[in-house]
C-alpha cells in the first residue's frame, strides 16, 4: 500500500554541565512549553520536573496528564500553563490515552490527514497512576511499543488528594493513610514497589531509565533519549513533594541529590539494544540515609531501628549498583549506631486523635 | 441579633494549623458561652498548596446559623492575616461591613502596613502583632518532625495534635479577642497552649483606630 | 426541551467543553499571577570576591578568570590591565595575597591566580599593539619620580587619563625595584623591557640618569609640571651595626641584586657565602649567590624558625631545595678578618617584641660562635635618601609625610609606594606599590580637577562564607601546578625557574574559580525555577530577571545558585510587587468569556511554529 | 491509502458483527481499539483481518482492557482521528469511568455494542442491560434489528456525532446473536456514496501542536453547571440533526429510516408492542399471525433511545389503548420493578391527553429467544387489560405466569 512515511524528530543530547572543574549549564532550548501561573506548591518538585521535561522536548510536543497534582494544580479554574497541547485523562488511563494519541498521529500522518514531523508524545503520570491504578494501561502501552515517552513523576504518594500512601511510598514514610502511632511506630510498614525495574524487566524492548530533579541535565537528556528511541520509553523521575515530604521549600533540588547519594533512589538506564542495565551513574559522594531522612518531616517520627532498617535497604541497592560499601554505611545499618528522630516521642503522644 | 464572621487568611500547608487553631478555639469558646458557632476550613480551593492562600472561617451568632452550608464568609467583620505578606496579595477586605477589624501578624507598625490595605475606609481598627517573634517562631519552617505530624490534618482530617495554638496562633488569638471582644477572655485563655506568647501579645499588640464610613 | 430558554450569564461563560486555549509563550499564563504567594523575594546582588578584595591593586580577578574560562583571553587581558600595568611582571613576582584569600583554599586548594595572570601577561607581551590606549590629551604635564612599581603604575594610569607624563629615573635603566630588586631567573629582563616599551607606546617620556636633587631640583619640578608623583622608593641598605662591617667582602642585599640586574656588577663571590636576614630580599640574595658561583650558602636569621620569617613560604621552600643552609636565632655582632671578611662572630638573638617590628635583643654573655665565610651579604631592609626633600614633608621614619590620599600638604605633589608607605616597617609588595601608584594617580587627577579625593576603598560585602554558595556544584579538583626547573641544575643557570602555563593549563585552572558571589551566567537559577519565572534577554552575567508577578518565593533559585549572588529579601520591605487578586482564585468576572472567545478565534490565529 | 476509496456497490450475506466491521471499513476509521469479549468479538476479528489484508489502513490496537479501549479511543479522537471501538456485557461496564469524560470533552467516539447479559450468570445471551446502564452518560444510543440496519446505523451515527453542532460519542447497539450472529443480505454501498454522505472527521480543537489547547482542565464548583448545561443542550440540540441526517441518508442510499420509531401495522392497531432491537423481527411474524385471527395488534420499535424522542413516543403511543413494553433488560427495583424502558415510556406519555394502559413484559431475559407463543401470550394480556380497562399488574415475567 502506498502510504506517507512518518518523519520522526531527533533531539540533540545536551552537554555535561560540569566542564572539568567548571560548572556551566549547556545552552538550553529557548522554547518554554510550560509557563508560570499555576497552583503547584512553592518549590514543587513535580513542576520542576515538568518544566525541564517539556523544555527538553520542545514545541512539537503533546502532553497527557492523568489525574494528579499536575492536573488539578496546574490547570485550575480553566487556567492552563501548558503552551503545547495538553489533555487530562483518567488516573487509570495514563498509558492507554497516550497510546490513543500516538496511534492517532501514526495513522493521520500515514494517511496524509496531518502534515509534519511526528510529535513528541509524553505522558506525565504520578506514581499513583503509574504504580497502582494505571499500571496495566502503562504496561500495555510499553508492551505495544507506541512511539511515546511515559514519565512517572514519582513523589512517592498521592499528594493531590492530601498525602496518602501509594505503592511507591518508602518504608517509614508518614502519610494520612500510614500515620505513625503506638501500634505502628514506623508509619508505613511496606517497602516501595520497584516500578522502574519492573517496567524494564517486563518490556525489554523499551528504553527505561530512572532520574532525579537533582540532576537536571541528566534528566533532560534521558527525556531526549526516550523521545529519540523509536518506540515506547519509560522514565521514572524522583520529584520531592514539598507538601507531603515536609521540608523547606528551597531544598527541592537538594533532596533530589541527597536521595541519590543515600542510595535510596538508584539512577540507572536500561539499554534495550544490549538488553542490560547501565549502573555507571555515580553521585558525587555517598552518605548514610539518616542525612536524607532528617531533612523531612515525614520521617520525623522514626526510631533508631527503623532508620537502620532503611540503611539496610539502601545498602542492598548500592550492592546492586556494584558499589563497594564504605564501612560507615555498614555500621549505620546497626540500630546501635542510630538515634531516634526528633519527633519520635511526639508521634506517640500526638497519636490519640481528637 | 448579633452575628459575627471571622475570616482567617493563612498560607497553605506551612501555616495551616495556625489558622485552624484560631477559628477552632474562638468558635469553641463561643459555644461554651452558649452562642451558636461554626468553624470550618476553606473547601472550594482545596487541596491547598504550600504558600497558597487558604482561608478558615468562623461564624458566631446568638441565633441558630442558617447559612451553615455556604462555602465562604461573605461579610467578614474580623479578618486575620496569619502571615504579614498576605496584606499585599488579595482583597481580603471584600464584603467587610463598616467597623471591621484587620489583624496582621507582622513586626511592622500599623502605620507602615496601612499602605498595603485596600478599602481602609471600612476599618474601625488595624491591629499589628509580631506573633512570630512572640512565639519564637522560626520563620517559616521549624521542628520539621512535629510539623510533619500536624500536616496530616491539612485536608480536614481529624486533628492529631492535642495542643491548641502551641505556636504563632496564640498571640493572634489574643489580638482577636482583646481588640474585638468576640468571646470572653476567661473562656478562651484556658484552651491556649502557648500561654506565654498569649499573655505577651495582650500588651505588645499595636492598635490603630479609625472612624469607618459606609461604602 | 429542558434547555429551552436557559441562559448562561457572561461571568460564567466557559469555553467549549472547557477546552482552554494555551497561554502565549511571551506573556505566560496571565490569568493567574501567583506572586502574592511569596513572603521572601529572591534578589540578584553581586558581592565582592575575596581575591579582588585582597589584591593590592584590586584586580578584577574573578572577572578575568571567568573570561579565561570562556577562552576570551584578550578581554581578560584588557580587564587585568585596568588595574595592573605589567601582569607579566606580577604574574612572576607577586606574593599573591589573592591566593591566600581565595575561598577555594578553604575547600581544596586555592586557585593558582598568579600563574593565570602570568599567562595573560605573556599573551599581552606578544601583542603587536597593546589593547590599552592613551587617554584624550588634557594638556597637563606630570612628572613621576622613579620608575619602580609605584611610579610605573602611576605613570601608566595618568597616561591613560590623558596626561603628558615624564618619568625621571636616576639609574641608567628604568624599572626600579622591578629591575634592581628581582633576580633575572625570576623576572627575565626582556619581560620588563617589553613592559617599559608599553609605557613609551602610551606616550610617556622616560628620562634615565636623571636624579632629583642632583639633575633636577624641587623647584624645577614645581615650575615645569602641573603635578608630580614621588615614587623614589627605599634605596639605601640598612646596616647591622656590627663592628668591622666596613671590611672588604661585605656586601648589601639590594645593591648586590641591583648591580646584577643593571648589569653593572663587578662582584666575584668566594665559595662560602653567608646571608644575613630572613626576608624575601635575603632569600633572593642567597639564591642569586649560588648562581654567582658560591658553593656553600648559609642564611642566618634572627627569627627563631621559618614561620617567623617575613618571606614567602614558596620561595623559602625553593631556596632550601636549592641547598641553602638555614640558621635561626642568631645575630651577627662582628665581622672578623684582616681587611677582608674571613669569618663572622654570631651571638644568640631574638626580637624584643613583635617579630620584625621591634629592636633585637642580643645575648652577648652567651659564648660567641665563629663562622668562617668568604663573603657576607647583609639584607636586613633598606631606607630612603631624601636630602632633596623640603624638611616639612619628612616624617620621623625618614620617609615622606603624605596624607591618607597620598598628597603632600596642599601641594600638587603626591607620593606613592615605599617612600610614602604607612603601617609596619616592612617594604611593600610589588602589587601593593602598584595599587598605591594607581590610587595616587587617581587622586592626583581628582586634585587637578578639584574633586574630592578618595582614600583606599573599603569593600561593602566580601563573600567569605562558603555556606553562602552552593558547594555541591564544585567537585574537588587539584590545583594545576606550574612546571619548574630541577633544583640541582637550576642553581647553576640564570634561566627562569618557574615555567608558564600552557593555554590548556590556564583554562583548566581558571575553571576551578568559584566565581564567589558573582553571577557567571551558569543558568542554574533559570533551569531549576519551578514556575518558571526567571528570564534572561540573553545569556550573560547578571542579566537574569525574576518575574515578581509569578514568583512564589520558594527560594530554590537562591539555594541552588552556585556562586551565592542570589539572596532572599522579605517581601514586605518592598512597596512594589503588589499582586492583588479579587479572591483567592484567579477568577475575575468575564475571564472565561474572554477565553471562550479566544478559543473560537483559535483556528484563525497563525499556527505556532513547531 | 487503503482500498476503501475504490469499493463498488455489492450485496453480501454477512452477520451483524461483520456488518459493523464493514461499516467501520467504509468509514475509513484511523484507530481501532479492540479487546476480546463475546459476542462483539467477531467485529474486531473481521477488522483485524481487513487491516492484515491491507483493505483498511488503520492503527489496530489490542488494548489491555475495556477501560483502556475507551481511553485509547478518547485519546485518538482528541487528537483528531476517527476511532472505532466496541464491547459487550461486563466489558461495557468495565469501561464505565470513561463514558462521562468522553462525552464531556465532546469527542465523537463510536462504540459498537453487541449486547450480552451481565454476570451472573456467565451467559452469552443478549440482554440490553449492559448498554442501557450507561444510557444517561451523554452518548447517542440506538438499536438495530438486523445486519443491514446495523451497517447503516454506524455510518449514520458517525455523521451525526461528528457534526459540529453535536460532537457527542455514539453507542451503536445490536443484540448479541439475534443480530450479531444472524446472517442477512447486506448491501454494501459504493465508496463514492459514503464519501458524499460522511465527510472526513475534523474536531474544531484537537490536540495539535500548531494550535495548542488544553483538554479537560480542572474547574471550580461554579463552573460545573455551565459545562453540564452545554452538554445537555448538545444532547437536545442534536435531535434536529438526527432527523436531517436520516433524511439525507435515505436520499443517498435509498434506505429510508424513521430516526426514532419503526411503526409496524399500527394504523388501526389498538394494542402494540413497544420494544427495541432484534426481537422486532419475530414480533413482525407474530403480529402477522394474530392479525389473521383478527386481533388489532401492532409494533412500535424504538430505534433511538438517547436522545429519547419523548414527543414522538407520546404522540404515537397515545393513539393506542394498550402498550406492552418488552424490556429485555433488568431494572431491579425500578418503578415497574421490571426493566427501565417502562419508566421512560410512561414519562413520555404522562402529558398525553389520553393515556394508554402500559404493561411491562420481562421477556427474553438472559438472552432467551422470545418465541411466537410468548408474543401471543403477551397480546392476550394486553387485550384482557383493554377489556377490563385496567392492568392486572405493572410487570409480567413472561414464561413464568399462567
Amino acid at each position: 500500500m502506498a502510504t506517507i512515511e512518518v518523519q520522526r524528530q531527533v533531539l540533540p543530547i545536551l552537554a555535561n554541565p560540569n566542564q572539568g572543574a567548571r560548572f556551566y549549564n549547556p545552552e538550553l532550548p529557548s522554547s518554554e512549553p510550560f509557563v508560570p501561573g499555576h497552583r503547584t506548591c512553592a518549590g514543587c518538585g513535580p513542576s520542576i520536573q515538568y518544566r525541564m521535561t517539556s523544555k527538553a522536548a520542545g514545541d512539537n510536543t503533546i502532553l497527557v496528564g492523568p489525574t494528579g497534582c499536575m492536573y488539578v494544580a496546574n490547570s485550575s479554574y480553566l487556567c492552563t500553563p501548558y503552551n503545547v497541547p495538553w489533555a487530562h485523562t483518567q488516573i487509570g488511563s495514563a498509558g492507554s490515552f497516550t497510546a490513543g494519541v500516538a496511534a492517532a498521529y501514526e495513522a493521520m500522518i500515514r494517511k496524509g490527514k496531518w502534515k509534519g514531523q511526528y510529535p513528541n508524545i509524553i505522558c506525565e503520570a504520578g506514581d499513583g497512576s503509574a504504580s497502582d491504578i494505571g499500571l496495566a494501561s502503562i504496561s500495555g502501552a510499553l508492551y505495544r511499543n507506541h512511539d511515546c515517552l511515559i514519565i512517572c513523576y514519582d513523589n512517592e504518594q498521592y499528594a493531590n488528594t492530601g498525602i496518602q500512601a501509594s505503592s511507591r511510598t518508602p518504608y517509614g514514610g508518614m502519610t494520612t493513610f500510614s500515620p505513625p502511632g503506638p501500634e505502628v511506630p514506623e508509619g508505613k510498614k511496606l517497602f516501595p514497589k520497584d516500578l522502574a525495574r519492573m517496567m524494564a524487566a517486563g518490556h525489554p524492548h523499551c528504553y527505561v531509565a530512572t532520574a532525579s530533579v537533582g540532576y537536571p541535565i541528566d534528566l533532560m537528556n534521558k527525556v531526549r533519549k526516550g523521545l529519540n528511541h523509536r518506540g515506547a520509553a519509560y522514565l521514572m523521575v524522583y520529584t520531592p513533594c514539598q507538601k507531603g515530604f515536609v521540608y523547606e521549600t528551597p531544598r527541592s533540588i537538594d533532596l533530589g541529590r541527597v536521595v541519590v547519594e543515600c542510595g535510596l533512589y538508584p539512577i540507572w538506564e536500561w539499554n534495550p539494544e544490549k538488553r542490560e542495565f547501565d549502573y555507571s551513574f555515580r553521585p558525587q559522594n555517598i552518605r548514610p540515609v539518616s542525612e536524607y531522612l532528617k531533612l523531612q518531616g515525614r520521617f520525623g517520627h522514626l526510631h533508631a531501628e527503623h532508620i537502620a532498617t532503611m540503611q539496610k535497604f539502601a545498602n542492598e541497592q548500592w550492592k546492586m549498583m556494584g558499589v563497594e560499601l564504605p564501612e560507615a554505611l555498614l555500621q549505620a545499618a546497626d540500630p546501635k549506631n542510630q538515634v531516634n528522630m526528633a519527633a519520635a516521642a511526639e508521634a506517640e503522644a500526638i497519636a490519640e486523635t481528637v | 441579633m448579633s452575628y459575627t464572621e471571622l475570616t482567617v487568611w493563612t498560607r497553605g500547608i506551612i501555616m495551616d494549623k495556625e489558622g485552624r487553631d484560631i477559628v477552632n478555639s474562638v468558635s469553641a469558646s463561643a459555644r461554651l458561652e452558649g452562642k451558636y458557632a461554626q468553624a470550618m476550613e476553606n473547601y472550594v480551593d482545596n487541596p491547598d498548596r504550600t504558600n497558597a492562600p487558604t482561608r478558615k472561617y468562623c461564624r458566631i451568632s446568638d441565633r441558630v446559623l442558617e447559612n451553615e452550608l455556604t462555602y465562604e464568609n461573605e461579610h467578614p467583620n474580623i479578618v486575620v492575616l496569619v502571615e504579614g505578606t498576605m496584606v499585599k496579595g488579595w482583597d481580603y477586605m471584600r464584603g467587610m461591613p463598616p467597623g471591621g477589624t484587620l489583624i496582621i501578624n507582622t513586626h511592622y507598625s500599623p502605620e507602615y502596613m496601612l499602605r498595603f490595605v485596600p478599602g481602609v475606609e471600612r476599618l474601625a481598627q488595624l491591629v499589628c502583632v509580631d506573633a512570630a517573634h512572640l512565639a519564637h517562631h522560626k520563620w517559616l519552617y521549624y521542628r520539621l518532625g512535629e510539623l510533619g505530624l500536624d500536616r496530616l490534618s491539612t485536608e480536614g482530617a481529624a486533628e492529631r495534635s492535642k495542643l491548641i495554638a502551641p505556636d504563632i496562633a496564640a498571640p493572634l488569638i489574643a489580638a482577636v479577642v482583646k481588640s474585638t471582644g468576640i468571646v470572653k477572655m476567661e473562656t478562651i485563655t484556658p484552651m491556649i497552649a502557648n500561654k506565654n506568647a498569649f499573655e505577651m501579645a495582650l500588651t505588645e499588640m499595636k492598635i490603630m483606630q479609625f472612624n469607618p464610613v459606609a461604602v | 426541551m429542558s434547555t429551552k430558554g436557559t441562559k448562561i450569564p457572561d461571568w460564567l461563560t466557559v469555553p467549549f467543553a472547557g477546552i482552554t486555549p494555551a497561554p502565549s509563550q511571551d506573556k505566560g499564563q496571565n490569568l493567574f499571577p501567583t506572586g502574592n504567594w511569596r513572603a521572601i523575594r529572591p534578589v540578584y546582588r553581586d558581592k565582592l570576591p575575596p581575591c579582588n578584595n585582597a589584591c593590592g591593586t584590586n584586580e578584577k580577578i574573578q572577572g578575568y578568570l571567568d573570561l579565561v574560562k570562556r577562552g576570551k583571553y584578550l578581554d581578560a587581558y584588557a580587564l587585568i590591565k585596568e588595574d595592573m600595568p605589567f601582569p607579566s611582571v606580577t604574574g612572576r613576582v607577586c606574593y599573591h595575597p589573592c591566593e591566600q584569600a581565595c575561598n577555594r583554599g578553604k575547600y581544596d586548594e586555592a586557585i593558582s591566580i598568579r600563574a593565570v595572570e602570568r599567562f595573560l601577561g605573556d599573551l599581552g607581551q606578544a601583542l603587536k599593539h597593546d589593547v590599552i590606549k592613551p587617554g584624550k590629551p588634557n594638556g597637563k604635564k606630570v612628572a613621576v619620580i622613579g620608575s619602580g612599581p609605584a611610579g610605573h603604575s602611576a605613570a601608566y594610569q595618568l597616561a591613560r587619563m590623558g596626561y603628558r607624563v615624564t618619568i625621571l629615573e636616576k639609574s641608567s635603566k628604568p624599572g626600579g625595584l622591578n629591575r634592581g630588586g628581582i633576580p633575572t631567573w625570576v623576572l627575565p629582563p626582556h619581560v620588563l623591557d617589553r613592559e617599559i616599551e608599553r609605557l613609551v607606546e602610551l606616550g610617556i617620556t622616560i628620562k634615565t640618569n636623571t636624579e632629583v636633587g642632583k639633575d633636577v631640583s624641587w623647584d624645577d619640578l614645581k615650575k615645569n609640571y602641573d603635578a608630580c608623583v614621588l615614587a623614589v622608593g627605599l634605596t639605601e641598605p640598612n646596616s647591622v651595626r656590627a663592628e668591622g662591617e666596613n671590611k672588604g667582602g661585605v656586601l648589601y642585599g639590594l645593591p648586590f641584586l641591583r648591580d646584577i640586574g643593571m648589569g653593572t656588577s663587578k662582584v666575584k663571590l668566594g665559595p662560602r657565602v653567608a646571608v644575613i636576614g630572613g626576608g624575601n630580599t635575603a632569600i633572593d640574595c642567597a639564591r642569586e649567590a649560588l648562581r654567582q658561583g658560591a658553593v656553600e650558602v648559609t642564611m642566618i636569621t634572627v627569627e627563631a624558625n621559618t614561620q617567623e620569617m617575613p618571606a614567602s613560604p614558596e620561595d623559602l621552600h625553593d631556596m632550601l631545595e636549592e641547598g641553602v643552609d638555614l640558621w635561626h636565632g642568631r645575630a651577627i655582632t662582628a665581622v672578623l678578618g684582616n681587611g677582608k671578611v674571613e669569618s663572622l662572630q654570631l651571638h644568640p638573638a631574638r626580637f624584643s617584641g613583635a617579630i620584625n617590628a621591634s629592636p633585637i635583643t642580643i645575648d652577648r654573655n652567651a659564648p660567641a660562635e665563629k663562622f668562617a665565610v668568604d663573603n657576607v651579604i647583609i639584607a636586613v631592609g633598606q631606607h630612603a635618601s631624601l636630602n632633596w626633600l623640603p624638611a616639612e614633608f619628612k616624617n620621623e621614619r625618614g620617609t615622606i609625610k603624605a596624607d591618607r590620599f597620598g598628597r603632600l600638604g596642599d601641594t600638587n605633589f603626591f607620593a606613592a609606594g615605599d617612600i610614602a608607605q604607612v603601617g609596619s616597617g616592612q617594604p611593600l609588595m610589588v602589587v601593593n606599590a602598584v595599587g598605591d601608584g594607581k590610587r595616587v594617580a587617581f587622586n592626583l587627577d581628582k586634585a587637578l580637577r578639584g574633586e574630592p579625593l578618595q582614600p583606599r576603598t573599603i569593600a561593602i560585602d566580601v563573600i567569605m562564607d562558603l555556606n553562602r554558595m552552593n558547594m555541591t556544584y564544585f567537585p574537588h579538583f587539584p590545583r594545576v601546578h606550574q612546571g619548574m626547573l630541577n633544583p640541582l641544575t637550576r642553581r647553576k643557570t640564570p634561566d627562569e625557574v618557574i615555567q608558564s602555563f600552557t593555554e590548556e593549563q590556564a583554562v583548566e585552572e581558571a575553571a576551578r574559580c568559584f566565581s564567589c558571589g558573582t553571577c557567571n551566567a551558569c543558568d542554574n537559577c533559570y533551569l531549576v525555577c519551578p514556575e518558571p519565572c526567571i528570564t534572561r534577554p540573553a545569556r550573560s552575567n547578571g542579566l537574569y530577571k525574576i518575574i515578581v508577578d509569578y514568583c512564589k518565593g520558594c527560594r530554590v533559585c537562591i539555594e541552588e545558585c552556585p556562586t551565592g549572588c542570589l539572596e532572599g529579601v522579605p517581601e514586605l520591605d518592598f512597596d512594589t510587587g503588589v499582586v492583588r487578586m479579587d479572591t483567592a482564585f484567579a477568577i475575575s468576572p468575564g475571564l472565561h468569556g474572554r477565553q471562550a472567545q479566544e478559543l473560537v478565534n483559535l483556528s484563525s490565529r497563525p499556527a505556532k511554529q513547531i | 491509502m487503503s482500498t476503501v476509496a475504490t469499493l463498488k456497490k455489492k450485496t453480501v450475506r454477512i452477520n451483524g458483527c461483520v456488518a459493523s466491521a464493514q461499516a467501520a471499513k467504509y468509514a475509513d476509521v484511523d484507530v481501532i481499539a479492540a479487546y476480546p469479549i463475546r459476542p462483539y468479538t467477531a467485529t474486531m476479528m473481521a477488522l483485524a483481518q481487513m487491516v492484515a489484508n491491507g483493505e483498511l489502513d488503520a492503527e489496530y490496537i489490542v488494548a489491555d482492557s475495556e477501560h483502556s479501549q475507551l481511553s485509547i479511543a478518547h485519546g485518538a479522537s482528541s487528537s483528531g482521528a476517527r476511532v472505532f471501538t466496541g464491547s459487550s456485557g461486563v466489558g461495557v461496564q468495565f469501561a464505565y469511568e470513561l463514558y462521562s469524560p468522553i462525552s464531556g470533552s465532546r469527542m465523537p467516539v463510536q462504540m459498537m455494542i453487541a449486547d450480552r447479559t451481565l454476570d451472573p450468570p456467565g451467559d452469552f445471551g443478549s440482554e440490553h442491560t449492559d448498554a442501557l446502564s450507561t444510557r444517561d452518560m451523554g452518548w447517542l444510543m440506538g438499536w438495530a434489528c438486523d445486519a443491514q440496519e446495523a451497517f447503516d446505523n454506524h455510518l449514520i451515527a458517525y455523521r451525526i456525532g461528528e457534526d459540529r453542532r453535536v460532537l457527542l460519542p455514539q453507542m451503536v447497539c445490536q443484540d448479541g446473536f439475534f443480530v450479531s450472529h444472524i446472517t442477512g443480505d447486506v448491501e454494501l454501498p459504493d465508496s463514492g456514496q459514503v464519501r458524499e454522505f460522511l465527510p472526513p472527521y475534523k474536531h474544531p480543537y484537537p490536540l495539535d501542536p500548531r494550535h495548542p489547547v488544553s483538554h479537560g482542565p480542572q474547574i471550580m464548583p461554579e463552573q460545573g453547571p455551565p459545562l453540564q448545561l452545554e452538554r445537555a443542550r448538545a444532547m437536545e440540540g442534536c435531535m434536529s440533526v438526527i432527523e436531517e441526517v436520516h433524511k439525507e441518508f435515505g436520499e443517498i442510499f435509498g434506505r429510508h429510516y424513521d430516526p426514532w420509531l419503526e411503526e409496524y401495522k399500527t394504523d388501526d392497531a389498538e394494542v402494540v408492542f413497544f420494544l427495541q432491537g432484534g426481537h422486532g423481527v419475530t414480533a413482525r411474524f407474530a403480529i402477522q399471525h394474530m392479525r389473521e385471527k383478527g386481533l388489532k395488534v401492532g409494533m412500535v420499535r424504538l430505534r433511538t433511545i438517547r436522545p429519547y424522542p419523548t414527543d414522538r413516543v407520546c404522540e404515537v403511543l397515545s393513539k393506542f389503548k394498550v402498550v406492552g413494553v418488552i424490556e429485555t433488560n433488568m431494572g431491579l427495583g425500578s418503578p415497574s420493578s421490571g426493566g427501565v424502558l417502562y419508566a421512560d415510556a410512561c414519562a413520555a406519555l404522562y402529558e398525553a391527553p389520553e393515556r394508554p394502559l402500559v404493561i411491562s413484559f420481562m421477556a427474553g431475559m438472559g438472552g432467551e429467544a422470545i418465541v411466537l407463543k410468548e408474543f401471543y401470550w403477551m397480546t392476550e394480556k394486553m387485550i384482557q387489560a383493554q377489556k377490563r380497562g385496567k392492568i392486572e399488574k405493572r410487570t409480567h415475567w413472561v414464561g413464568f405466569e399462567e
